[in-house]
């Protein structure tokens, strides 16, 4: 057992501590403890993608419990994956954080770094109940995070937030209880091997848990008609909360991947492929919907979160069919839409900077400072956003598009995605005109000019699209082998076959 | 256990039951808050603690050693029933809870 | 916080010690040492909690003044009891009771105590910690109560308090 | 290597200009001017190999997964076009760098242009059908750029946002088109889909793939009824009309029917299709372009027009046909390229370029006035100039279309008729601008002959029309019979190439054309004032219309479906819920399990009715908040009660701890809000809500019977078994709090503090307004700190902290633990709190309680990790029995550590938490120096 | 014989709180609801004590004890608001 | 028993839900409080209703399922702290727009009862 795969977690845990004791120390040093803290994430991330890019699994048995009966993690490529992407947003929202956005809240480095660490559980975890934990652990340090900073207008809306994701924190607990009272096991491993033996009247209690799960992972993936709550939270929280928070719709995704072909697979006779039916239709409409959304914003980072949801619509699509090649392909699009969101959220937030009163509005404003810089960020951002070639959003709808067999299923998923992404294409292009171009006279009295911490890693974030298209080749191999290694889950439950420690004979009892 | 056991613990149990309903059966009964808060303040105490009288006999009866912790928690309940009693008659005088007709010397009256 | 290896409020120490062995139920080499560590670690640092130290004078009249107050919280109980079960209505009364008590500390036990027994609560005490006033269930005549008052509870508290 | 080397160059070119714009506009120019040639001289050495009918193929692996290759071909109608690019391409540069002015950007737009560049050569030079998609696109992002090089001109802003959208989308359509082919062949290489032919003909989705093609194709041609964009894209600089749509862009989309047509042609879909739209936008474009002011205007519908041609040509399936569309791409491309830089010099020199203003240049500019009238007579179709040639081929081949009866005269005429517009338009340019009396109102007057060298790439392609017009079988013939061979598969038909092909029907419809056209342009008042009547139907206004109306539509669906309304968002989840948890039901029927139901004792029986009945009552007298409050707690506390009823000390024990914090939490919180709820909801909305009420908790109870009334056996076995000789402990539940699932409860405490943490932060700078009394109207009182209870919260600290060690470490073996141990010290302190004030409280705690909570959460950590040092996974307890003297024996074990975290991160958490808010009260403004730090 | 009493305790137990919850529907002063909830925390240990004996175990005496300090804390800050508003300042 | 215990969850969901869906923020915070209260309830029933079998070893003949009592206790302590946050929330809200809506209605807080009985009279 290597212990690299507590690393993601335990790593922000001291860094948060330490930040909790810093609350009074300098800013500077605590700006730098921090970042060093998110640099190790990803040290600790890119390890384990080292790791598990051999395919095999392994697991990290809590107090030296065998599974099922302790927590586990366990370490695939979709978990490795999901940590390098998080890891590598993280240090960048991190930077860009701390080029000013981290005043005003001591705690902000904490929570940031908590965040952090909640969604590496819930990446690495092998137990069902324990993913509810780190859900909550991973929100409630969003809540703080997006009611970080001045303003009045992100309270209405982290309030709906809040609670909604109470709502969906209740429902958790219902659904795991639903099937741990009839399958007597938390751990996904055993879980999947007791789901396809559930008979009789056991079946309507699984099913309604497992279809009531979907909704829980639904509302946190905001799945249309659970999406409404994200725009204005998002469009509202500061900049880097914003773009961290491109990957928390993904921890919905993400939950949907893990669970559902794990236990509710191929394998799990009546209960096989459990709401994928509906998911399908679901993911369209939400892609339309955030198209309409992205069509009517009036701003950018309303703009942007409703490209949020477009993702997400994008994302599950191809997850819903339940192929190979739909999980590689919706892999490979997640990895470069977090990024892109993200970046697009911070271009949003140094555009509103430099514009005065008018903000990120979608208004004529007076010049701006930087303006040819932020608008090559905003063209990058939009044009991978958009899906247009040549940037790496192309590349994860072209493998969406290719992803589907012909027939009905096809002709929606590339109607509904091609004229998705016209209509996405019209609602960037008016947008980047009017902000960038469509400038009244004059200048604006004392625009601030960017500090470079923000401008470095708002560019590189944004540049990543770049390097994810260089590297297609390797990163497609590798989405394709993760989808593969998802879609034939005996690997998975062989974890529960693994050895645990023999017991020492020192002093301990056992 | 020895009937002397038996007949002390059936004994303080109706007692203590039989008090504990009273204290409501006043809380439910009587014609004002002020008069009401004597219910609970005396004759629950008092029921509930012979209650716990009757489990500290029963469990040493039974065996399981002397165990008084259940003194303790009467006691604690004869400490605070007071405060309880006070800080309500003060919020409710604070109010302007109404007294019964003929309740003599209303201070907050005056 | 820990400035003296002393017992800092040697009455606590005591109570506490004496109810770490009946939560431990029973007592046993352990118990007693862990009891007298707990008997001096917590007065040590809850002593800024408790600047009014109790002033007693007479102690060894406070079982006496328990076993008094028990006796009347029983006979207490059942006149309510009975003024419940009776069908006739209680003529309440508010009283004023003047106190002679200074001691914070000791108007609270007059206080508690009026409130345990027969027909009295303590609804408040003045601002200056001049008054108490007491509502009284079944009312005969205010100096009746208040006579009652201090000759059962107040003056053996005088004694005890200084 | 040298291909992918052609294309790279330009992008490093548009990397390189602006590192040259310290040197200023010429070493720009030259810098951007280097790829060109270098790619030129690159090609160059392939002509061996095309003129011998082959390919060269370069491939390199790229995304397999996508079939996606860097796979660059190169045949005859790829070295046309490339050739076309790199040349007018070198021109334009030379032509801009007289053309921009000294203030403009001339780095940026050299970059751009060299983008675009690069691109196109993408595109023609592409040998995998994804990867000129990709160009494909590209060119219409970079020409968005170029169009709207002025950003400061709206109408160039909407132009650039109109092609990019038209252009843009179609190459979406395209990407279905590519997509589908490449199902159908299984590969989307080039070489492999031509082979295919006959594969992709006989597929059911051909129609489909082939409407994707074409719409990726008119659309970028500028084919009817997607035209309109093209004119619009006219507020761009003069050198990118003349490079984008001259020679270029527009020209992409004819390159594709051309790449594709041995692919896709052939059939009567493509027929119909084709030729049809090519006809349409034929005419259209011919007959608008006359009515056109705008010399930029009258060139652009020309251009749509002849991009008509085009269109028709390759559309009538016939090999000639395409030999003569291929040509005539050659020669529009070197007239218009020059008569948009002759409108440019114009504009440059006249600062207007409204026909109706400019007149009678040919004083002026007697030099560049030449020049455009060569040029436009070749678009006229003059003897002796390359239009007449393709033109003449064109007239002869809208004759032998095998249309069935009168139809067969349909083609012929129309070509006729748009030779008569087309001359009527070249005529007009020329006369009015050049003659036609004196200028009016000019804003430069009077207009000069431009700087020499702007002239020049002008004339080199004045001098191309002329060559090839006059030796067309010397100067095209080779690299034209190259292309054309590799449009058609290898398969040339016999052509000519020569000046005159004798008298015969189609020099008739050019004599025709001709006289027509100038006859028409005599009688150009009766056009003007016949096309005055007619309701001109803008193709932008409608489309702005459009999009403007689309964006309002999404605006105020979003608004009306998001509308700020938690009430509907909790609506839709709590309804979703209900939905999909009823749909098993509905499909299996409700069944009590098979343990059936166990009798109920009266005690339970009345604590239930206690339960529903106060949470009813709650939800029923919830506007009465402090009322509802007090149900609220009546429901936590047989909560609890239900706890131990049914065999859960520990759970009775956190509940009734959790409840009493939760109900000070809340009380502190109404101190400051409306005592009291208005009624809000409408009836209908509370009868709506009280029915999804109802269903939810009809769902609750029967999954609730149903779950109850099924036999179960769980992984629990394990617990019960290994507490005691695994985990040291007798009490289960806390082993497996602290040991089994010690990590959840890592988690859980973490939560706790992160809570703390965030509340402590949003109240920082929060100030808020207490009522000045209750909201019945009693001012609040004065006596904060009643002596009864200040007497009384002084031993119960102590006694409480005793209690709190007691419970705590019996936790391990009995009912008790860290947590419950924390709440009760927690409650201590906040009955010192309430009793006495923060003042006097806060003055007596030596800690801040961040620090109790980083010390918590520091602790458990540390117990969890402790078992690293020993090569044991994190949270592996130990435990062991020491026996002392006196003492005895007994237990130490890791997880009381653990425990001990869990204790200290709850009292930090919770206290916190409640002073956070205590201190927003006026009473307690506390600006110790602590806190000001 | 400790049965049947340990009944009727039961019964007479359950029924004063079935009274205090009628005294805290009723009202008809806010005082009064806490005073009945105060009152049916008492019970509520009074309850705990004869769950304990029916089933022969202490192992709730603790949650006793629990309901003691958690009801007097919860009543005295009931009490509080109701006159002061603000329980913590 | 067990029908019992489904009504006494039900009641509790049924309740919660509709404190849930009202438009102010304190009814809401009851809602989920209530709600959560039905959810631990629930989970907790997943492990069987069980009299006198509390979990403690030697302490009974048979035990209840302890694991449902673990997460149930891991729930309650999530639940109290989201709560705490949602409550301190509803006040940045108070103080930051001047009312407790939460349905997109932007008024100020409503007359006190006894202001508005005034004005009525
Ligand atoms: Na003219
Ligand atoms: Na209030």
């Amino acid at each position: 057992m290597t212990h690299w795969l507590i690393a993601p977690i335990l790593i922000p845990l001291l860094g948060g501590i330490l930040q909790v004791f810093m609350g009074y120390a300098p800013i500077s040093l605590r700006r730098t403890l921090a970042i060093a803290t998110t640099v190790l994430i990803l040290v600790s991330a890119a390890v384990l993608l080292a790791i598990a890019s051999d395919g095999n699994y392994r697991i990290y048995a809590f107090g030296n419990w065998q599974p099922p009966f302790g927590i586990v993690l366990v370490l695939d490529r979709l978990a490795a994956l999901m940590l390098v992407l998080t890891a590598v947003l993280g240090l960048f929202c991190h930077i860009y954080a701390s080029g000013g956005a981290d005043e005003g809240n001591r705690q902000f480095h904490g929570l940031f770094l908590f965040q952090l660490m909640g969604l590496n559980i819930a990446f690495l975890t092998g137990d069902l109940f324990n993913l509810f934990v780190a859900f909550e652990v991973l929100l409630i340090a969003s809540y703080g995070l997006l009611m970080h900073g001045g303003g009045t207008t992100r309270t209405v809306p982290g309030l709906h937030y809040v609670v909604l994701n109470l709502a969906g924190s209740a429902l958790f607990l219902i659904s795991v209880g639903m099937i741990y009272s009839v399958t007597g096991t938390l751990n996904m491993a055993d879980l999947a091997v007791k789901i396809p033996q559930v008979t009789g009247s056991n079946l309507n209690l699984v099913k309604a848990g497992g279809m009531m799960l979907l909704v829980v992972f639904g509302l946190k993936a905001a799945i249309l008609p659970l999406c409404f709550w994200l725009p204005k939270a998002y469009a509202r929280a500061t900049a880097p909360v914003a773009a961290l928070f491109a990957v928390m719709t993904k921890v919905g995704v993400y939950a949907i991947i893990r669970v559902y072909p794990l236990i509710f697979g191929e394998g799990a006779g009546e209960l096989a492929n459990l709401g994928m039916d509906w998911l399908f239709p679901l993911a369209l409409v939400t892609l339309s919907m955030g198209v309409i959304g992205a069509l009517g914003a009036g701003n950018l980072k309303t703009l942007v979160a409703w490209q949020v949801i477009i993702s997400v619509g994008t994302l599950l699509a191809p997850i819903a069919l339940g192929s190979v090649a739909g999980l590689s392909a919706a892999l490979f699009y997640l990895v470069s839409t977090t990024w892109t969101v993200a970046a697009l959220f911070l271009v949003s937030e140094l555009v509103a900077n430099q514009r005065g009163t008018a903000a990120d509005s979608i208004v004529t404003a007076p010049k701006m400072r930087h303006r040819t810089f932020l608008s090559v960020l905003f063209l990058i951002g939009a044009v991978a956003a958009a899906g247009l070639p040549p940037l790496s959003g192309f590349f994860g709808k072209l493998l969406i598009l290719q992803s589907v067999e012909p027939g009905a299923e096809m002709a929606w998923l590339w109607g509904v995605l091609l004229v998705g992404g016209f209509l996405t294409l019209i609602a960037y292009s008016r947008a980047g005109s009017i902000v960038f171009w469509w400038n009244v006279d004059g200048h604006l009295e004392t625009p601030e000019p960017m500090n470079n911490r923000v401008a470095v890693s708002t560019g590189i974030l944004t540049c990543l699209t770049m390097l994810i298209v260089v590297f297609a080749g390797p990163l497609s191999d590798y989405t394709r082998a993760t989808a593969e290694q998802l879609y034939d889950n005996r690997g998975y439950i062989n974890i529960l076959q693994t050895p645990m420690h023999v017991p020492p004979n020192t002093l301990v009892g056992r | 256990m020895s009937p002397f056991a038996e007949y002390a613990i059936s004994a303080l149990l109706l007692f203590g039951g039989a008090f504990t309903l009273i204290g409501a059966f006043g809380l439910a009964r009587l014609p004002d808050f002020y008069t009401r808060l004597h219910g609970p303040t005396k004759a629950t105490t008092v029921g509930v603690g012979a209650i716990m009288l009757s489990s500290v006999i029963y469990f040493s009866a039974i065996g399981e050693g002397i165990g008084i912790s259940e003194i303790l928690i009467t006691v604690f309940l004869l400490m605070t029933a007071p405060v309880s009693a006070n800080m309500l008659a003060k919020a409710a005088m604070h109010i302007g809870v109404k007294a019964m007709e003929g309740t003599e010397g209303k201070p907050w009256e005056q | 916080m820990f400035d003296r290896l002393s017992f800092p409020q040697p009455w606590l120490s005591l109570i506490l010690f004496l109810t770490w062995q009946i939560l431990s139920d029973g007592v046993s080499g352990g118990s007693v040492v862990l009891g007298v560590i707990l008997a001096w670690l917590i007065p040590q640092m809850t002593q800024g909690f408790w600047p009014e130290r109790p002033a007693f004078v007479k102690t060894w009249r406070m079982p006496g003044y328990i076993l008094r107050v028990l006796k009347d919280i029983v006979a207490a109980s059942f006149s309510v009891a009975w003024l419940i079960l009776s069908p006739r209505t209680p003529r309440p009364a508010f009283v004023s009771y003047p106190l002679q008590l200074d001691h914070p500390l000791a108007i609270s036990i007059l206080a508690s105590t009026i409130s345990l027994t027969p027909g009295t609560v303590s609804a408040d005490v003045s601002d200056d910690n001049k008054t108490l006033l007491i509502h009284v269930l079944d009312a005969t005549s205010d100096q009746e109560v208040i006579e009652a008052i201090y000759n059962s509870y107040e003056k053996p508290l005088m004694e005890m308090f200084r | 290597m040298s291909l992918p080397l052609v294309v790279l160059l330009p992008f490093l070119g548009a990397i390189a200009a602006p590192l040259f714009a310290q040197g200023g506009r010429t070493a720009i120019a030259i810098a951007s001017s280097v790829p060109a040639l270098i790619a030129l001289a690159a090609l160059f050495p392939h002509w061996a190999v095309l003129s011998a009918g082959d390919t060269v193929l370069h491939t390199y692996e790229w995304l397999p997964a996508l079939g996606l290759s860097f796979s660059f071909r190169l045949d005859g109608l790829a070295l046309l076009f490339a050739l076309l690019i790199l040349v007018i391409g070198l021109l334009v540069i030379i032509y801009s760098h007289y053309y921009l002015k000294a203030k403009e950007n001339v780095a940026k737009f050299y970059s751009l242009l060299l983008c675009f560049k690069g691109s196109m050569l993408g595109i023609v030079l592409s040998g995998n059908l994804l990867l000129m998609l990709i160009f494909w696109e590209l060119t219409s992002l970079t020409s968005f750029l170029l169009i709207s090089f002025w950003t400061h001109k709206q109408d160039a802003r909407r132009g650039a946002r109109m092609a990019l959208a038209i252009t843009g989308g179609g190459g979406l359509a395209l990407l279905a088109g590519i997509l589908l082919i490449g199902n159908i062949v299984g590969s989307f290489e080039l070489d492999d889909v031509l082979a295919a032919s006959e594969q992709i003909k006989a597929h059911t989705l051909y129609p489909v793939a082939l409407t994707l093609v074409l719409l990726g194709a008119f659309t970028k041609s500028a084919q009817f009824p997607f035209h309109f964009w093209l004119p619009h894209a006219m507020q761009a600089p003069t050198p990118i009309s003349a490079y984008l749509h001259s020679a270029t862009m527009v020209k992409a989309g004819i390159f594709l029917m051309a790449r594709l047509y041995p692919a896709l042609a052939g059939t009567e879909q493509w027929f119909y299709m084709v030729s049809f739209t090519g006809m349409a936008t034929l005419l259209l474009g011919a007959y608008i372009a006359m009515f056109k002011h705008d010399l930029k205007g009258l060139l652009a519908y020309s251009t749509v027009s002849h991009l008509g041609l085009i269109t028709l040509l390759l559309g009538m399936g016939t090999q000639l046909a395409a030999v003569a569309a291929i040509f005539h791409v050659i020669n529009h491309a070197t007239f218009k390229a020059s008569l948009f830089m002759a409108a440019g010099i114009i504009d440059h020199e006249t600062g207007t370029r409204d026909m109706r203003r400019i007149n009678g240049l040919w004083r002026y500019m007697p030099h560049t006035a030449t020049l455009a009238m060569v040029a436009a007579s070749s678009m006229a179709g003059v003897p002796l100039l390359n239009g007449f040639l393709s033109k003449e081929m064109f007239f002869a081949e809208s004759l032998q279309l095998n249309l069935p009866g009168l139809w067969a005269w349909v083609p012929p005429i129309i070509a006729t008729l748009a030779g008569i517009f087309s001359v009527a338009y070249s005529a007009r340019f020329v006369h009015d601008v050049f003659f036609n009396g004196k200028p009016v109102d000019l804003p430069i007057f009077p207009p000069h002959e431009p700087p020499r060298y702007m002239k020049f790439p002008v004339e080199i392609l004045v001098f191309a029309c002329i060559m090839v017009g006059v030796f067309p079988a010397v100067s095209v013939g080779p690299l034209l019979f190259s292309a054309a061979s590799a449009t058609l598969g290898g398969d040339v038909p016999d052509y000519q190439l020569a000046i005159l092909h004798g008298f015969n029907l189609p020099l008739l419809m050019s004599f025709l054309a001709f006289f027509g056209g100038l006859l028409m342009y005599t009688q150009r008042r009766r056009f003007f004032d016949f096309h005055a009547q007619l309701r001109e139907v803008d193709g932008k206004a409608v489309f702005e219309f459009a999009v403007s109306e689309i964006e309002k539509l999404a605006h105020r669906f979003t608004e009306w479906l998001e509308n700020g309304s938690l009430q509907r968002y909790a609506t839709l989840l709590v309804v979703s819920v209900i939905a999909v948890a009823a749909m098993p039901l509905a499909e299996n029927g409700f069944h009590i399990g098979e343990n059936g139901l166990s009798p109920v004792d009266w005690p339970t029986g009345i604590a239930a009715g206690v339960l529903v009945v106060s949470a009813l009552a709650t939800a029923f007298w919830h506007r009465e908040r402090f009322y509802a409050l007090v149900l609220l707690s009546v429901v936590g506390l047989v909560v609890a009660l239900t706890f131990a009823r049914f065999s859960a000390p520990d759970l009775a024990m956190t509940q009734l701890s959790v409840e009493v914090v939760t109900i000070v939490l809340l009380m502190l919180a109404l101190y400051y809000m409306p005592s009291w709820t208005p009624m809000e909801s409408s009836q209908g909305r509370r009868i709506r809500d009280a029915l999804i009420a109802l269903a939810a908790g009809t769902g609750m109870t029967l999954i609730t019977l149903a779950m109850l009334t099924q036999p179960f056996s769980s992984i629990s076995e394990f617990f019960l078994e290994n507490s005691k000789p695994g985990g040291g402990g007798t009490n289960v539940v806390n082993v497996i709090l602290v040991d089994f699932r010690g990590f959840d409860t890592l988690g859980e405490i973490t939560v706790l503090a992160i809570a703390a943490l965030g509340i402590y932060a949003m109240l920082k700078n929060t100030a808020l307004t207490p009522p000045p009394g209750d909201g019945l109207g009693h001012p609040w009182t004065r006596d904060h700190y009643p002596l009864m209870l200040r007497q009384i919260a002084r031993p119960m600290l102590p006694l409480a902290l005793m209690v709190s060690v007691y419970i705590f470490l019996r936790g391990h073996n009995l009912p008790g633990g860290g947590f419950i141990a924390g709440l009760i010290t927690s409650v201590a302190l906040i009955l010192q709190y309430i009793a006495s004030g923060m003042i006097w409280t806060q003055d007596r705690i030596p800690f801040r309680y961040h620090n109790v909570i980083g010390l918590g959460l520091l602790f458990a950590t540390i117990a969890g990790a402790g078992s690293l040092a020993f090569g044991y996974p994190f949270l592996t307890t130990t435990f062991g029995y020491i026996t002392w003297p006196v003492v005895g024996k007994f237990e130490v074990a890791s997880a009381l550590v653990f425990d001990l975290g869990v204790y200290l991160a709850v009292i930090g958490a919770t206290l916190l938490a409640l002073v956070s808010i205590g201190r927003l009260s006026p009473h307690s403004a506390i600006k110790s120096k602590k806190e000001s730090a | 014989m400790i049965t049947i009493a340990l009944y009727l305790t039961i019964a007479m137990v359950t029924l004063a709180a079935l009274l205090n919850v009628y005294r805290l529907i009723k009202g008809p002063d806010e005082p009064d609801r806490v005073l009945a909830i105060d009152t049916l925390y008492i019970n509520a240990i009074a309850l705990i004590i004869l769950l304990g004996i029916t089933l022969s175990t202490r192992m709730y005496l603790e949650s006793a004890l629990l309901i003691a300090v958690m009801g007097f804390v919860s009543t005295v800050a009931m009490a509080k608001y109701l006159k002061r508003g603000s329980v913590i300042e | 028993m067990e029908l019992l215990f489904a009504l006494v969850i039900g009641a509790l969901t049924a309740s919660g839900v509709y404190l849930l869906l009202r438009a102010r923020t304190f009814p809401v915070i009851m809602g989920l409080t209530l709600l959560s209260y039905g959810v631990n309830l629930f989970l907790f029933a997943t492990g069987r209703l069980a009299t006198g079998q509390q979990p403690v070893i030697g302490t009974a003949a048979s035990y209840s399922d302890p694991l449902p009592q673990a997460l149930v206790l891991t729930a309650i302590v999530i639940g109290f702290a989201m709560t705490a946050f949602l409550v301190v929330l509803s006040l940045r809200n108070l103080a930051d727009n001047d009312n407790d809506h939460v349905d997109g209605q932007r008024r100020k807080t409503p007359p006190s009862k006894q202001e508005k009985e005034a004005t009525g009279k």
